[in-house]
């Protein structure tokens, strides 16, 4: 296996050919990958196929308010946004489509249920894994495809769900950015450095899974020893506890898969009490996913955060425009600066839309669910953040990034810094095997 | 382990202004408030806009005075913003607990519940969905406080623990030595008795509702302008801690919340490293236990236990 | 025969019963009275008897016979509904009734616990005819008939009085502990509460133990007088006392030393 | 005059058996009630109404029923009763993922030994408690399930458990294993058959010597102990039942929900919401906590799609219920059935209800001003 970064050349940068050539030239897959300037006038193969004239109605389920709405306000802005796009460029295969918004939280299984009893010809979401875990059954029965735009636990379609039709996760999960992590860390500190590590995580099965993942990456790669492992409750108040045990045990690095409101209170108590003076590191795949709610005060310190399968400064903008032109599109639209978590729902929708694309194409007719479920498996589709499938499990596989967390005055607000950028299968098992046997295969 | 202490104090005096509102509003109205959590809330969104702003006002701190100076404007900020509780309390009272006092109590818990949600959309209404901080947390901890005597805590939390004893002295003070404290408690005892002395209970009960709701709202405010923020839903844990913590303490008892606070802050922060599975649990089963050994709680004095 | 054994309740410093030993009911149907002055211990002593409060040390014993020998049976710290299974029954001074419920309602409660068919899950309605037969025998003693479909906090004072000893003669007792039974009621309506109470009684042969603050009564009902005073015996014996012994009148009157 | 009917009171009643009859007007209701119940399936398709979330509602109604035995006739409030609902569906859950247990009646009997055990084991500790103390006490032990359930691998954390004993498909009803929707509907009936049959249990129950004896405990207390009825044994076999009736409707939850995670079956606002279902629906009456139940999961889930303040719309809803209809809806109807009537003879009374409306509201206005205005500028 191979550690460590892949060059921008082998990720990202792509030239204009190939980049046609892989999405089949298709007017729309071009204008969600943000490219229109790369098209050029020519006939629509599509204008021939036999589709009805009603718009596509498609829900989303995401966060919209509450702590947690930190990430899903932005992935209700990507979904929006992608739908935009869509429309702008005449729909899909000349169907105009309509995003239906609806909170998440607690209400999984019956939202999805009423999108069905709606008539919804695809649904969106959730950011919840315990909520996406929950639903993957419950599609299979309704057989209307849903694409997750988080609920990244990995063990869901490793195990708990290892063979479904119509359920499909975009963002990558938590081996990924769990991995990622590690590896970042190796990086900076170097293996030899790094003798103790400790964590602070959510209380839940994200959390847990993300540690647990962490544990392994980091114990295989250095050999170095868990000192403590805290998990306060998500959304909860008050970290000064697990804090001042890690202080107390002054580890090489700290993991933490804390998110959202969790992550501002874990840095704002940390610079209070002086974490990042008794730690070397802190690794966190989401603290990103904050951008917009950090100071630049908190961003001070060795601390390094993932973002997921997106940042918007990857790739580097001079070869590659698409994620630049979409920062400031969603700065003058929404006033925010976008996260992993807006590309979470720009792609979900991305690759639902670019799938149907390519099935009517082939069909010459509207797919069916099942139809275009299978068009789904292993579908390839570019978005602003490059290239990205969805493989044969069901789960979305593009390159992870991680950096160090900085200060931005452009933006006024966090940002990133010499990010890596892992490619896939440097960070997630081959087809097949499971997190946990290959790591410790290493 | 000191460290441990400190948090859970820092913690427990949280709680405690929190509490201390729902015990008062209990002890005297006989009501107890579920949208107490509500309150609380509003004092943190109020904090956003209210702190948010006088801070912009004066220059961020420079020296050690000029932060002193910073945390007295915040300080300040936050009282303004729990004195929006006030009228906000008072009309509530008026307008919807006032008409159900002589109602079963189920019914006083429905109301309530149906203000709390009423309330979260208002919230919502008002400052958008989404979490918002002020953003002085850092500035605060700037504050020498540990420093001096040698030893490195954050000061927000040292602050925070002073205010809470504060807060407590202020309440103990005023219900023990002022004219009107001394009322309510009689009107608590007896709704007759304050009739009799030509004193309106109406008024009364308005007052001790808009006294509880202002110390929620400043529970709340102290919570925005530290490491946490403002957000729709923030209050529902707290207001399930407040029910622990006046409970142990004793519903209506002002010294029970008080201890009450301290002890369920201190246990759990305390138990937390050894046996992180009980976090969340230590405060319930600390309020079962109490409940089991001594039902009026540890300062309660109407326990009606047959 | 129901005995009180050296009983002795303390509430802090005030001894409220003081090693109280007394005898009830040593004939068939005896009518005791206890009078004392205010806080003199009088409540305290029914209360232990019955059950609601539990002696700090002494004992309640109920005097029978089995198989012609006579057996004792210390019911101390025993709880009240099993009190009243053994026939030991109260009222209280202030109406204790089920206000919501109608009269005979009330009464039904009390005969099918007395039949022990409380947990039956037939219904209550007309499938219990023995019970509903006694019901009809107790609304007639104590003259409820009329007002027997009346919700109880409806009633007039006399007659929820009324129904509070209604519903003690549904349970069958042996010794019967009423708490001022005539409190609260109306002068002319005491004569007529005192008298359906003592009618009842005597017709069951109940032994009756009665607090009871109208002289005028006691004497006219008493079979035997026993007076409290802080806590403790102050004289036992017949209610001629009261016209003798002048020291008892000045405790009674509260004139104290 | 048949088996069936009989004369009471100088009117006709429909006796369905000993001491259970109903008016002629409560009959037609009854059947009325039964008539759309079982038509649901069929509305929900040819309407706009959510099919799940009326299920969902007669669900958590009917642990609302059972609630209700306590609050109507023992007049306890319990803030407690999520701990039986939600430890009735994790009954199910652990028998299905732990235990392959495939068949759903066996899970719903796990459900409710479970839901009993706990009630048992609960209802012991609190049977002696009164008024805030019972409420507070039932809210506490609630919680340390939660988080217990919460902190425990075996339960599968906030995740929480499937209830699919093959890990993707339903569990059998009846020996069979039917298609999704046909599960839905099966379920859906069979959920109606044990609701019927839970409320006529529940009827006789009340009914009997025992269900008063439970009135007796909840109008005074320490009268009921003087007739010898042992009070705290009562009161711990109706918490008891009542148990029984939140486990069986948590494990039909599970059933239905086919996954059972511990935010929506056990954290305190769940029992909060079971308890504000019987004020709604009306808990003077039998029936009243299953249209609460509802009507207010029905407001809970389904106004997000559809408003966008739907916490303020279910809150003042709940407000105009305690203020307007303190009977609840059921309870209520009877009221406004003879308002509506006395209208209709007499259209001046409804000018008159205009001005009451108005001037009610006026007051409630100034008394807010003025006190407004007394906390800001004191009294002057």
């Amino acid at each position: 296996m191979t550690t460590g970064p892949t060059t921008a050349a082998d990720s990202g940068g792509i030239d204009r050919r190939t980049l046609l050539k892989t999405v089949g030239g298709s007017a729309l897959a071009v204008a969600l990958a943000g490219c229109t300037e790369l098209l050029e006038d020519g006939e629509d193969s599509l204008a021939d196929a036999d589709v009805p004239d009603e718009p596509i109605e498609s829900g989303l389920q995401t966060f919209t308010e509450g702590a947690p709405s930190v990430l899903g306000v932005q992935a209700q802005y990507g979904a929006e946004t992608a739908v935009r796009r869509i429309n702008e460029n005449g729909g899909i295969a000349g169907r105009e489509m309509n995003l239906d918004v609806v909170e998440e939280g607690g209400a999984y299984l019956t939202n999805y249920q009423q999108f069905v009893d709606e008539g919804k010809d695809v649904t969106f979401g959730p950011i919840s894994s315990s909520g996406h875990a929950e639903m993957v059954p419950e599609i299979e029965a309704q057989e209307v495809i849903n694409v997750s735009t988080d609920g990244t636990v990995t063990t869901l379609y490793e195990e708990d769900f290892p063979d479904v039709t119509y359920s499909f996760r975009f963002q990558n999960h938590d081996v990924m950015e769990a991995l990622a992590a590690v590896m970042q860390a190796v990086e900076v500190l170097g293996a030899d450095s790094i003798d103790t590590y400790a964590g602070i995580n959510p209380n839940y099965a994200f959390g847990q899974d993300e540690m647990d993942l962490f544990s392994r990456g980091i114990e295989a790669l250095t050999g170095a020893e868990e000192v403590y492992s805290g998990f306060p409750d998500l959304g909860t108040g008050d970290m000064s506890t697990h804090i001042t045990e890690v202080n107390g045990e002054a580890p090489d690095v700290v993991f933490s898969s804390c998110w959202g409101g969790d992550a501002t209170l874990l840095l704002e108590q940390g610079h209070a009490n002086g974490m990042f003076d008794a730690v070397d590191l802190l690794v966190g795949p989401v603290l990103y996913g904050s951008a917009n709610d950090l100071s630049e005060d908190l961003v001070d310190g060795p601390i390094y955060s993932g973002s997921r399968n997106f940042y918007w400064g990857e790739p580097s903008t001079d070869q590659w425009s698409p994620a630049a032109d979409l920062v400031s599109e969603v700065e003058d639209e929404y006033g925010v600066v976008p996260t992993a978590h807006f590309m979470s729902g720009y792609g979900a929708v991305t690759a639902w839309a670019t799938a149907a694309e390519k099935a009517v194409s082939l069909l010459g007719r509207w797919p069916e669910q099942e139809e275009l479920a299978t068009v789904l498996e292993n579908h390839g589709f570019f978005t602003p953040a490059g290239y990205h499938t969805i493989g044969a499990d069901h789960q979305g596989y593009s390159n992870a990034h991680f950096g160090e967390l900085t200060w931005s005055d452009d933006h006024d607000a966090a940002a990133l810094s010499d990010v890596n950028v892992f490619a896939a299968k440097n960070v997630s098992p081959p087809p097949g095997e499971t997190s946990a046997d290959w790591i410790g295969s290493w | 382990m000191l460290e441990h202490v400190l948090n859970g104090l820092y913690y427990g005096s949280i709680l405690f202004m929190i509490a201390s509102g729902m015990t008062i509003i209990f002890g005297v109205l006989g009501i107890l408030n579920l949208a107490h959590g509500e309150l609380y809330a509003l004092g943190a969104f109020c904090a956003f806009s209210i702190v948010g702003f006088v801070a912009g006002q004066v220059a961020a701190p420079t020296g050690p005075a000029t932060t002193i100076v910073f945390g007295l404007v915040v300080l300040a900020g936050s009282l303004a913003a729990a004195a929006v509780l006030l009228p906000v309390g008072g009309a509530l009272e008026a307008a919807f607990i006032r008409p159900i006092y002589d109602r079963d109590e189920v019914y006083q818990l429905l109301l309530t519940y149906g203000l709390l949600l009423v309330l979260t959309d208002v919230m919502k209404f008002v400052w958008g969905p989404s979490p918002v901080d002020v953003g002085v947390f850092s500035a605060i901890n700037e504050i020498p406080t540990t420093e001096l005597v040698g030893f490195s805590y954050p000061s927000y939390n040292v602050l925070v623990i002073l205010i809470g004893v504060a807060v407590f002295a202020w309440l103990a003070w005023f219900f023990d030595r002022t004219k009107t404290g001394r009322i309510v408690r009689a009107t608590a005892i007896n709704r007759e008795m304050s009739t009799a002395i030509g004193v309106s209970t109406d008024r009364m009960f308005t007052l001790v509702f808009a006294i509880g709701a202002f110390f929620a709202g400043f529970g709340g405010a102290m919570v925005s302008i530290g490491p946490s923020s403002a957000s729709l839903g923030m209050g529902l844990s707290w207001l399930v801690l407040s029910f622990v913590v006046i409970v142990i303490g004793g519903l209506g008892s002002l010294k029970g919340a008080f201890v009450g606070a301290l002890l369920v802050g201190v246990s759990s922060r305390v138990v937390t490293p050894y046996y992180p599975q009980l976090e969340l649990a230590v405060p319930f089963l600390l309020m079962v236990l109490v409940l089991l050994v001594r039902p009026e709680g540890l300062y309660g004095t109407w326990g009606e236990i047959q | 025969m129901l005995e009180a054994r050296d009983l002795r309740k303390e509430f802090g410093e005030l001894r409220a019963t003081d090693d109280v030993s007394l005898e009830f009911g040593k004939t068939d149907g005896e009518m005791v009275f206890i009078v004392g002055p205010n806080g003199a211990g009088k409540t305290t002593l029914i209360n232990l008897l019955t059950g609601l409060l539990e002696p700090d040390q002494g004992s309640v014993v109920v005097h029978g016979e089995e198989n012609g020998a006579p057996v004792e049976d210390d019911i101390t710290g025993m709880a009240p509904e099993e009190r009243v299974r053994r026939g030991l029954v109260r009222s209280f001074q202030i109406v204790h009734v089920f206000e919501e419920m109608t009269v005979r309602e009330n009464l039904r409660v009390a005969v099918l616990s007395r039949y022990d068919k409380t947990l039956s899950m037939r219904s209550v309605d007309d499938s219990h005819e023995e019970v509903e037969t006694e019901i009809d025998g107790l609304l007639e003693r104590f003259r409820l008939t009329d007002v027997q479909d009346e919700v109880a906090e409806t009633l007039p004072h006399g007659d929820r009085k009324l129904l509070d000893v209604a519903m003690s003669f549904g349970l069958d007792p042996t010794y019967l502990l009423l708490d001022e039974p005539t409190a609260g009621v109306a002068t002319r309506e005491k004569e007529y509460v005192i008298e359906t109470i003592v009618e009842a009684s005597e017709a069951d042969g109940v032994t009756t133990v009665t607090i009871e603050h109208d002289m005028d009564l006691v004497k006219e009902y008493a079979d035997r007088l026993v007076v409290l005073h802080e806590g403790a015996v102050f004289r036992e014996g017949d209610p001629s006392l009261l016209e003798t012994d002048s020291e008892l009148r000045r405790v009674l009157l509260g004139v104290n030393e | 005059m048949s088996r069936f009917l009989v004369e009471r009171d100088g009117q006709t009643r429909v006796r369905l058996s000993e001491g259970m009859e109903l008016t002629k007007s409560q009959s037609v209701l009854a059947v009325l009630g039964l008539v759309v119940l079982f038509a649901v399936p069929d509305i929900t398709r040819l309407t706009s109404l959510s099919f799940q979330a009326i299920h969902r509602g007669i669900l958590f109604g009917l642990a609302a029923v059972g609630l209700n035995l306590l609050l109507r006739h023992t007049e306890l409030v319990s803030f407690g009763h999520a701990a039986f609902f939600g430890v009735g569906a994790y009954g199910a859950a652990v028998l299905a993922s732990h235990f392959d247990v495939s068949s759903g009646l066996l899970l719903l009997v796990g459900s409710v030994l479970a839901s009993t055990a706990i009630a048992v084991l609960i209802g012991y500790f609190v049977a002696g408690y009164l008024d805030i103390y019972f409420a507070l006490l039932t809210l506490a032990f609630n919680q340390v399930l939660y988080a217990f359930v919460l902190q425990s691998g075996y339960f599968n954390y906030s995740d929480g458990l499937s209830v699919r004993p093959d890990g993707l498909n339903p569990p059998t009803l009846f020996g069979l294993q039917w298609t999704s929707s046909g599960y839905d509907l099966i379920l859906y009936y069979f959920t109606v058959v044990v609701l019927v049959v839970s409320l006529l249990a529940m009827w006789k129950l009340v009914n009997s010597p025992f269900g008063r004896a439970l009135d007796a405990i909840g109008q005074d207390r320490t009268r009921a102990r003087f007739v010898g009825i042992p009070v705290e044994k009562y009161v711990w076999i109706a918490f008891a039942i009542s148990g029984v009736y939140g486990g069986l409707a948590g494990g039909l939850f599970a059933l239905l929900q086919l996954h059972v995670s511990p935010e929506p079956t056990l954290y305190a606002f769940v029992s909060g919401e079971i308890l504000f279902m019987a004020i709604l629906g009306g808990f003077g009456t039998l029936v009243g906590p299953v249209i609460g139940g509802v009507v207010l999961v029905y407001l809970l889930i389904q106004a997000p799609f559809y408003v966008e303040y739907y916490n303020a719309l279910t809150g003042l809803v709940l407000i105009a219920v305690v203020l307007f209809l303190p009977e609840g809806i059921l309870g209520s109807i009877p009221k406004i059935g003879t308002g509506l009537a006395r209208r209709r003879s007499d259209p001046g009374l409804l000018r008159e209800d205009v001005a009451t409306v108005g001037s009610s509201l006026r007051r409630g206005v100034s008394r807010a001003v003025t006190t407004v205005r007394i906390i800001v500028f004191g009294v002057n």
